[in-house]
C-alpha cells in the first residue's frame, strides 16, 4: 500500500502546529492547508480500503510486529478520520469569527493547540499498538486541557484542572491494563494479542482496567461529572471539538478493543455491564439535560446521553444476530452525532455572540440571520433525536433492527425510551425559536462565517441519512473486527 | 525476589489512589498522581526484570512515561498557580470531584 | 564480601529513616531541606555501594548525575522554595 | 539481598505515606523528592540504568525544582493548611467517604496483585538480542526508543512540545527575572558548575548509542544547568529576535525527527526505516537535535509561562 | 579471593558509613539549624568521600577512579554552597542560634 498515507494524515497537522507555533504560518491558513492535504490523503485511503479489502496495515520503522509498531485502518477509521477533519476545519472557520469578538486574547495560542489535538486524534484513529495509543491519549488530553483553559476565567481553569486530573487518572488505569497484558503475553499489538488472548484472571483484570480508563475519558455514567463543566465552560469551538470528536475517538478506541481484542470476553457479563453503563448514561444525561438552564449545558449533557446510546452496540453484539447491522448503526450514529453536536455548539455560540448569554428562559426568538441559526439548530436536533431522514435516524434504526433481530428486547425498549428522552430535552432548546423576536438594536450581528459553518454541519448531519446506502456499502458487508495477526 | 516489588507497586498504588481521591488540596493530588505513575512504572520495570533475558522494551516504555509525566506535571503545576492567582484557593470547591 | 556491603547499605537506609524523623519534627523549612540534602548524599553513597556489589561501573554515571542534581535542589530551595513567613511571624520554629 | 529489598520497600511505603498525609505541605514535597531519590535506587536494584539516569535527572532534579518554584509562588499560609480542614474532618460522612475510598483502593490493588499470580512474563528480550545488531546502536534501550519503536519517541517529543505550548498559553512570565540573590557565593558557584553540567550532558548524549544515556537524560541535565543559571540571576534581557529563535530551538527536536522519517520514506526506504549503513549516524543526528531541544523545552516548562520581554 | 584492593575497599566503605552515621546522628540531635548544617555538611561528605575512595580502589581503572573523584568534588561543592546559602538566609530570616540557658 502507499506508505505515505498515514504519514500525511498524522504528521501534516503536527507539522502545521509546529509551523504555527514558530509563527511562520497563520493559524487559519495552516488549518485550511491541513484540511486540503488530509482530503487528498483520505480520498486515497478510502479508495485503497474499498479496493483492497477491509484492513490495511503499515509498519513505521519497518520492524515486524512484536518488536515494531503498526498502523491499521479500516472503513470505520476512514469514516472517523473524515468526520474529525470536517469538524476540525469547520471549527477552525467558526473560530475565525468567534474568537475576535469573544476571546481576543486566546487567538495567539488557539491554533497551535487546535492542530495538536487534530494530530493526536488522527494518530489514535490509526494506531494499532496499545502503548502508542497511551501516548496518543496523553497528547490529546494535554491539548484539550490547554484548549479548555484558554478563556482563563476561574470556572474555565477549574474545569481544566478537574479534566486534567480525571483524564490523567484514566490514562494511568489504561496503562496499568496495558502493562498487565504485556506482562502476560509480551506483546503490545492488538491483532497479535487477539490471536493469543484467552480467559484468565490477568486478562480480565487488564480488560476491566483498560475499559475503566476509557470510560473515564468517554465520560460515561459512573465517571461523567467532569464533562458538563469542561464542555460548558470552554470556548464554543473547543466544546464543539471536545464533544463531537475527542469523546468519539475515545469511544472508537473502546469499540476497537471490545470488538477485536476483548471480543472473546464479550459473551454476556461484560456486554451487560457495558449496556447498563450505556443505559445509565442515557437516562442520567437526559434527566440532567432536562434540568439545565443554559443551552450549552443541555448540549453538553446530551453528549453523555448520546454516547450512552452508542454503548448499547455491545449488548447487541453479545446477543448475536445481526452484528453487521449493529456495526453499521454504531458507525452512523457516531458520525451523525459528531456533526450534529458540532452544529448545536456552533448554534449556541452564535446565540452567545448575539445575546451575550445563552440562558434558555431569556432567549428571544430568532429572526433574520439568527433564523438560519435556529434552522441549523432544528436540523441538528432532529439528527440527534433520530427523526427520519437524518443520519441519526439511520444509525438508531439500524441499531434497533439489530437488537430486534438478535432478540435483545430489553435493549430495544431502552433505545426507544432513550430516543424519546432525547426528544424531550432537545425540544426544550428548540421551543425558544418561536418566541417573539428581540428588538433589533439589542442583538449584536453574528459574523456570516459562523452562521454558514453552523448550517453546513447541520445539513451534513442530515445528509448522512440520505447517503446511508453508499456509506454502508463502503463500510462493507462483513464484520471484520481485526486484521490477520502479524499482518 | 523481584516479585516483592510487584507487591510493593500494588501497595503504593492503593495509597496513591486513596490520596488522589480524598485529598482536597490540588498540589497533594498532583503528587499523588505522580506517585501513582511511579508505581505503574515500578510494575513495568519489575516485569522487565522477571522476563528471562532482561527485557528492555518496558525500559523504553517507562522512559517515555517519565518524560510524559514530567511534562504533564509541569502543565499541572502551571495550571495550579494560575488557578490560585484567580480563585485564591488550592481546592476545587464547587462540585465534588473524583 | 557482598553480605558486608549489604549490611552497609542497610545502615545507610537506616540513615534515611533517621532523616525522615527530622522531616517530621524539623521546626523550620530549612531543617527539612537539610534532610532532603542528606537523602541526596545517602542515595549517591547507596548507588556507589550497589555499583560495587553488582560489578556494573555504569552506575557510577548515575551517581555522577545525582551529585550534580543535588546542587540544583538546594539552590532551588533557597532562592525559590523557602516559604518566607509573613512579617509578623518568626520562622524559627516556635509555633 | 532480600533484606535490602524489604528495607527499600518499607522506606518507599513510609515516604509515600508521609508525602501524602503529613500536614505541612513543605514536608510533603520534601518526602516526595526523597521518594523520587529512593525510586532511583529501586531502578538501580532492578538493573535499569537508563531509567535510573532519567529518574535522577528528570524525577528528582527537575520535578523538585518545579515543586519548589510552585511552593514559592504560594503564600506561606497555604503551606500549613491541615491535610483535611477541621470542618470537613468532623463534617457529615467524612469517615464514610474516606472508608469508601480505602475499600476501593484496597480492592483495586488486590485485584491487581491477584492477577499477578499466574503472570508468565515471556518478555521480548531474546528477540531483541537477535535483531539488535541491525539497529545500528549497541544500547538496547536506545535501539528500542529510536529504531524499533521510534514512533513512540516522536509522539513523546510532541507531548513535551505541546506541554510547553499549553504552559505558554496560560499566561506570560516577567522576564528577565529580578530577584534579590541570597549571597554573592551563588553566581560564582553556578559559574563554576556550569562547565561540569555541559560536560556531563554532552557525554551522556554521545554515549547514548552504546551505553545508558541518550537524549532524555542529557536534555534534562542541560535544562538543570539552565535552571541553575536562572536561579543565580544570570538572566539577560531578550531581544525579540531571540524569542523567534527560541521557538525554533524548541521545535527543532520534533522537526528533525519527522523530516528524517519523511526523507527516508521519500528515498524509498519507508517511514523511519533506517538503512543499516546510515542507521548509527542518523540516530546520532536525531539524538543530538532531540537532546538540545528537550533541554530547551524542559527549561521553558520550568519557567512556566511565555517570557514577556516587554515587561521588565 | 579477598585481594588487597577488596580489603582496602571494604575498610574504606565501613569507615565511610560510620561517618555517615555520625553526620545523621548530628542532624537529629543538634538543637538548632546552624549546628545541624555543620554535622551534615562535614561528616556526610567525608563519609561519601571514603566510599568513593573505596569504590575507586576496587574499580581498578584510572578512568573510573577519576570519575568517582569528580563525583566527590561535585557533592562537596554542592554541600558547601548549600550550607552557606542556607546559613546566610536563615540568619537573615532572623533564626537565632541556640544558646545554653544557665
Amino acid at each position: 500500500m502507499a506508505d505515505w498515507i498515514p504519514v500525511v494524515i498524522i504528521f501534516m497537522p503536527l507539522l502545521a502546529a509546529v509551523l504555527v507555533f514558530t509563527q511562520t504560518v497563520r493559524g487559519v491558513a495552516a488549518t485550511l492547508a491541513t484540511g486540503g492535504f488530509l482530503l487528498i490523503g483520505l480520498v486515497a485511503l478510502g479508495s485503497e480500503v474499498s479496493g483492497q479489502g477491509p484492513w490495511l496495515t503499515w509498519q513505521p520503522g519497518g520492524w515486524p510486529v512484536p518488536l515494531g509498531l503498526r498502523w491499521q485502518a479500516d472503513s470505520f477509521s476512514v469514516v472517523m478520520l473524515a468526520m474529525v477533519s470536517l469538524v476540525a476545519v469547520s471549527g477552525g472557520l467558526f473560530a475565525t469569527g468567534f474568537l475576535p469578538t469573544a476571546l481576543p486574547s486566546a487567538e495567539r495560542h488557539f491554533w497551535t493547540l487546535w492542530l495538536f489535538t487534530w494530530a493526536a486524534m488522527n494518530s489514535l484513529l490509526l494506531a494499532a499498538d496499545l502503548f502508542n495509543i497511551y501516548v496518543g491519549l496523553e497528547l490529546m488530553a494535554l491539548a484539550a486541557v490547554g484548549l479548555i483553559s484558554l478563556s482563563r476565567e476561574t470556572e474555565a481553569l477549574q474545569a481544566a484542572m478537574r479534566y486534567f486530573l480525571v483524564t490523567l487518572f484514566g490514562s494511568m488505569l489504561y496503562l496499568m491494563g496495558v502493562a498487565l497484558l504485556y506482562g502476560q503475553y509480551g506483546m503490545l499489538d492488538q491483532a497479535a494479542l487477539a490471536a493469543v488472548i484467552e480467559h484468565g484472571l490477568a486478562n480480565v483484570v487488564a480488560a476491566v482496567l483498560i475499559t475503566l480508563g476509557l470510560l473515564i475519558k468517554t465520560a460515561l455514567f459512573p465517571v461523567h461529572f467532569w464533562l458538563p463543566s469542561a464542555h460548558g465552560k470552554a470556548p464554543v469551538p473547543v466544546s464543539a471539538l471536545l464533544s463531537a470528536v475527542v469523546v468519539a475517538v475515545c469511544f472508537f478506541i473502546m469499540y476497537r478493543l471490545w470488538s477485536g481484542l476483548f471480543f472473546v470476553f464479550l459473551a454476556d457479563q461484560p456486554a451487560m455491564v457495558l449496556g447498563v453503563v450505556g443505559l445509565a448514561s442515557i437516562f442520567w444525561g437526559g434527566l440532567q439535560a432536562l434540568r439545565q438552564q443554559s443551552l450549552k449545558m443541555i448540549v453538553a449533557y446530551s453528549t453523555i446521553a448520546q454516547f450512552g446510546y452508542v454503548m448499547l452496540v455491545f449488548p447487541v453484539f453479545a446477543a448475536g444476530g445481526a452484528t453487521v447491522l449493529a456495526w453499521h448503526g454504531a458507525v452512523m450514529l457516531v458520525l451523525a452525532h459528531g456533526l450534529a453536536k458540532a452544529s448545536l455548539f456552533f448554534a449556541a455560540g452564535c446565540l452567545h455572540i448575539a445575546y451575550d448569554h445563552d440562558r434558555i428562559r431569556e432567549l428571544p426568538g430568532g429572526v433574520g440571520r439568527l433564523g438560519w441559526v435556529w434552522l441549523a439548530f432544528a436540523l441538528a436536533a432532529a439528527s440527534i433525536v433520530g427523526l427520519p431522514p437524518s443520519g441519526g435516524f439511520v444509525g438508531k434504526w439500524r441499531l434497533l433492527q439489530a437488537a430486534v433481530l438478535g432478540e435483545a428486547w430489553f435493549w430495544a425498549v431502552v433505545m426507544v425510551l432513550g430516543a424519546l428522552l432525547t426528544g424531550a430535552y432537545m425540544y426544550r432548546g428548540l421551543e425558544t425559536a418561536w418566541r417573539p423576536a428581540a428588538p433589533a438594536e439589542a442583538v449584536r450581528t453574528v459574523p456570516g462565517i459562523m452562521v454558514a459553518v453552523t448550517l453546513f454541519c447541520a445539513v451534513g448531519a442530515v445528509a448522512i441519512g440520505f447517503l446511508a446506502v453508499p456509506l454502508e456499502s463502503f463500510l462493507g458487508r462483513t464484520f471484520e473486527p481485526l486484521p490477520i495477526a502479524g499482518g | 525476589m523481584t516479585a516483592f516489588y510487584l507487591i510493593l507497586a500494588g501497595v503504593i498504588l492503593a495509597m496513591a489512589f486513596h490520596a488522589l481521591m480524598t485529598r482536597p488540596n490540588l498540589l497533594r493530588k498532583l503528587m499523588a498522581l505522580n506517585i501513582f505513575t511511579s508505581a505503574v512504572f515500578l510494575f513495568l520495570v519489575t516485569l522487565a526484570r522477571m522476563a528471562e533475558p532482561l527485557d528492555p522494551i518496558p525500559h523504553a516504555m517507562v522512559l517515555t512515561g517519565i518524560v510524559v509525566t514530567v511534562s504533564t506535571t509541569a502543565v499541572g503545576l502551571a495550571l495550579l498557580v494560575r488557578l490560585y492567582r484567580r480563585s485564591g484557593s488550592l481546592t476545587l470547591q464547587s462540585t465534588d470531584d473524583d | 564480601m557482598t553480605t558486608l556491603y549489604f549490611i552497609l547499605v542497610g545502615v545507610l537506609m537506616g540513615n534515611i529513616a533517621v532523616g525522615l524523623i527530622r522531616i517530621l519534627r524539623g521546626p523550620t523549612a530549612a531543617d527539612r531541606m537539610l534532610a532532603a540534602e542528606l537523602f541526596g548524599t545517602v542515595t549517591v553513597a547507596i548507588i556507589l555501594l550497589l555499583a560495587i556489589v553488582m560489578e556494573k561501573p555504569v552506575y557510577y554515571d548515575v551517581a555522577l548525575v545525582f551529585a550534580l542534581l543535588s546542587a540544583l535542589a538546594v539552590v532551588a530551595f533557597v532562592t525559590r522554595g523557602w516559604p518566607n513567613p509573613e512579617p509578623g511571624e518568626q520562622d524559627d520554629g516556635r509555633r | 539481598m532480600a533484606v535490602f529489598d524489604l528495607i527499600l520497600g518499607l522506606l518507599l511505603v513510609v515516604l509515600v505515606w508521609k508525602s501524602l498525609s503529613v500536614s505541612d505541605l513543605f514536608g510533603a514535597v520534601i518526602s516526595f523528592m526523597a521518594f523520587g531519590l529512593l525510586m532511583a535506587v529501586a531502578w538501580v536494584r532492578l538493573e535499569a540504568p537508563d531509567i535510573a539516569l532519567a529518574e535522577a535527572a528528570i524525577g528528582s532534579g527537575l520535578t523538585g525544582a518545579l515543586l519548589f518554584s510552585t511552593l514559592g509562588r504560594l503564600p506561606h499560609s497555604e503551606a500549613r493548611q491541615p491535610v483535611v480542614s477541621r470542618t470537613v474532618r468532623n463534617g457529615p460522612g467524612y469517615w464514610m467517604t474516606t472508608g469508601f475510598w480505602w475499600v476501593l483502593a484496597i480492592l483495586l490493588s488486590i485485584a491487581f496483585l491477584f492477577s499477578l499470580l499466574d503472570l508468565q512474563t515471556p518478555g521480548l528480550g531474546g528477540l531483541l538480542q537477535e535483531r539488535l545488531p541491525e539497529s545500528g546502536v549497541l544500547n538496547p534501550v536506545t535501539a528500542v526508543l529510536l529504531n524499533f519503536r521510534s514512533l513512540d519517541t516522536v509522539m513523546e517529543i510532541a507531548v513535551l512540545l505541546l506541554a510547553v505550548v499549553v504552559a505558554w498559553s496560560m499566561g506570560t512570565v516577567v522576564w528577565p527575572v529580578k530577584r534579590t540573590l541570597p549571597s554573592p557565593l551563588l553566581p560564582g558557584f553556578v559559574r563554576l558548575l556550569t562547565p561540569f553540567f555541559l560536560l556531563v550532558s554532552f557525554s551522556l548524549l554521545w554515549r547514548g548509542s552504546h551505553a545508558p544515556g541518550g537524549a532524555f537524560p542529557s536534555g534534562a541535565v542541560l535544562a538543570a544547568a539552565g535552571i541553575l543559571l536562572l536561579l543565580a540571576g544570570k538572566t539577560t534581557r531578550i531581544c525579540p529576535r531571540f524569542m523567534f529563535w527560541l521557538r525554533w530551538i524548541l521545535a527543532v527536536g520534533l522537526l528533525v525527527f519527522v523530516f528524517a522519517g519523511v526523507s527516508l520514506m521519500v528515498a524509498g526506504y519507508g517511514f523511519l526505516v533506517y538503512p543499516e549503513q546510515w542507521a548509527g549516524a542518523l540516530i546520532l543526528l536525531i539524538e543530538v537535535s532531540a537532546g538540545v531541544s528537550i533541554g530547551a523545552m524542559l527549561m521553558a516548562l520550568y519557567i512556566g509561562g511565555e517570557p514577556d520581554i516587554h515587561s521588565a | 579471593m579477598m585481594g588487597a584492593a577488596d580489603i582496602a575497599g571494604a575498610v574504606l566503605a565501613v569507615a565511610g558509613v560510620l561517618f555517615f552515621l555520625a553526620g545523621t546522628l548530628g542532624l537529629l540531635r543538634f538543637p538548632d539549624i546552624y549546628t545541624r548544617i555543620h554535622a551534615l555538611t562535614k561528616a556526610d561528605n567525608l563519609g561519601l568521600g571514603l566510599i568513593c575512595l573505596g569504590a575507586a580502589v576496587q574499580s581498578g581503572s584510572l578512568m573510573t577512579a577519576l570519575k568517582l573523584l569528580l563525583v566527590w568534588i561535585l557533592v562537596l561543592l554542592a554541600a558547601a554552597t548549600g550550607a552557606s546559602l542556607i546559613a546566610q538566609t536563615a540568619h537573615r530570616r532572623g533564626i537565632r542560634p541556640w544558646a545554653r540557658q544557665e
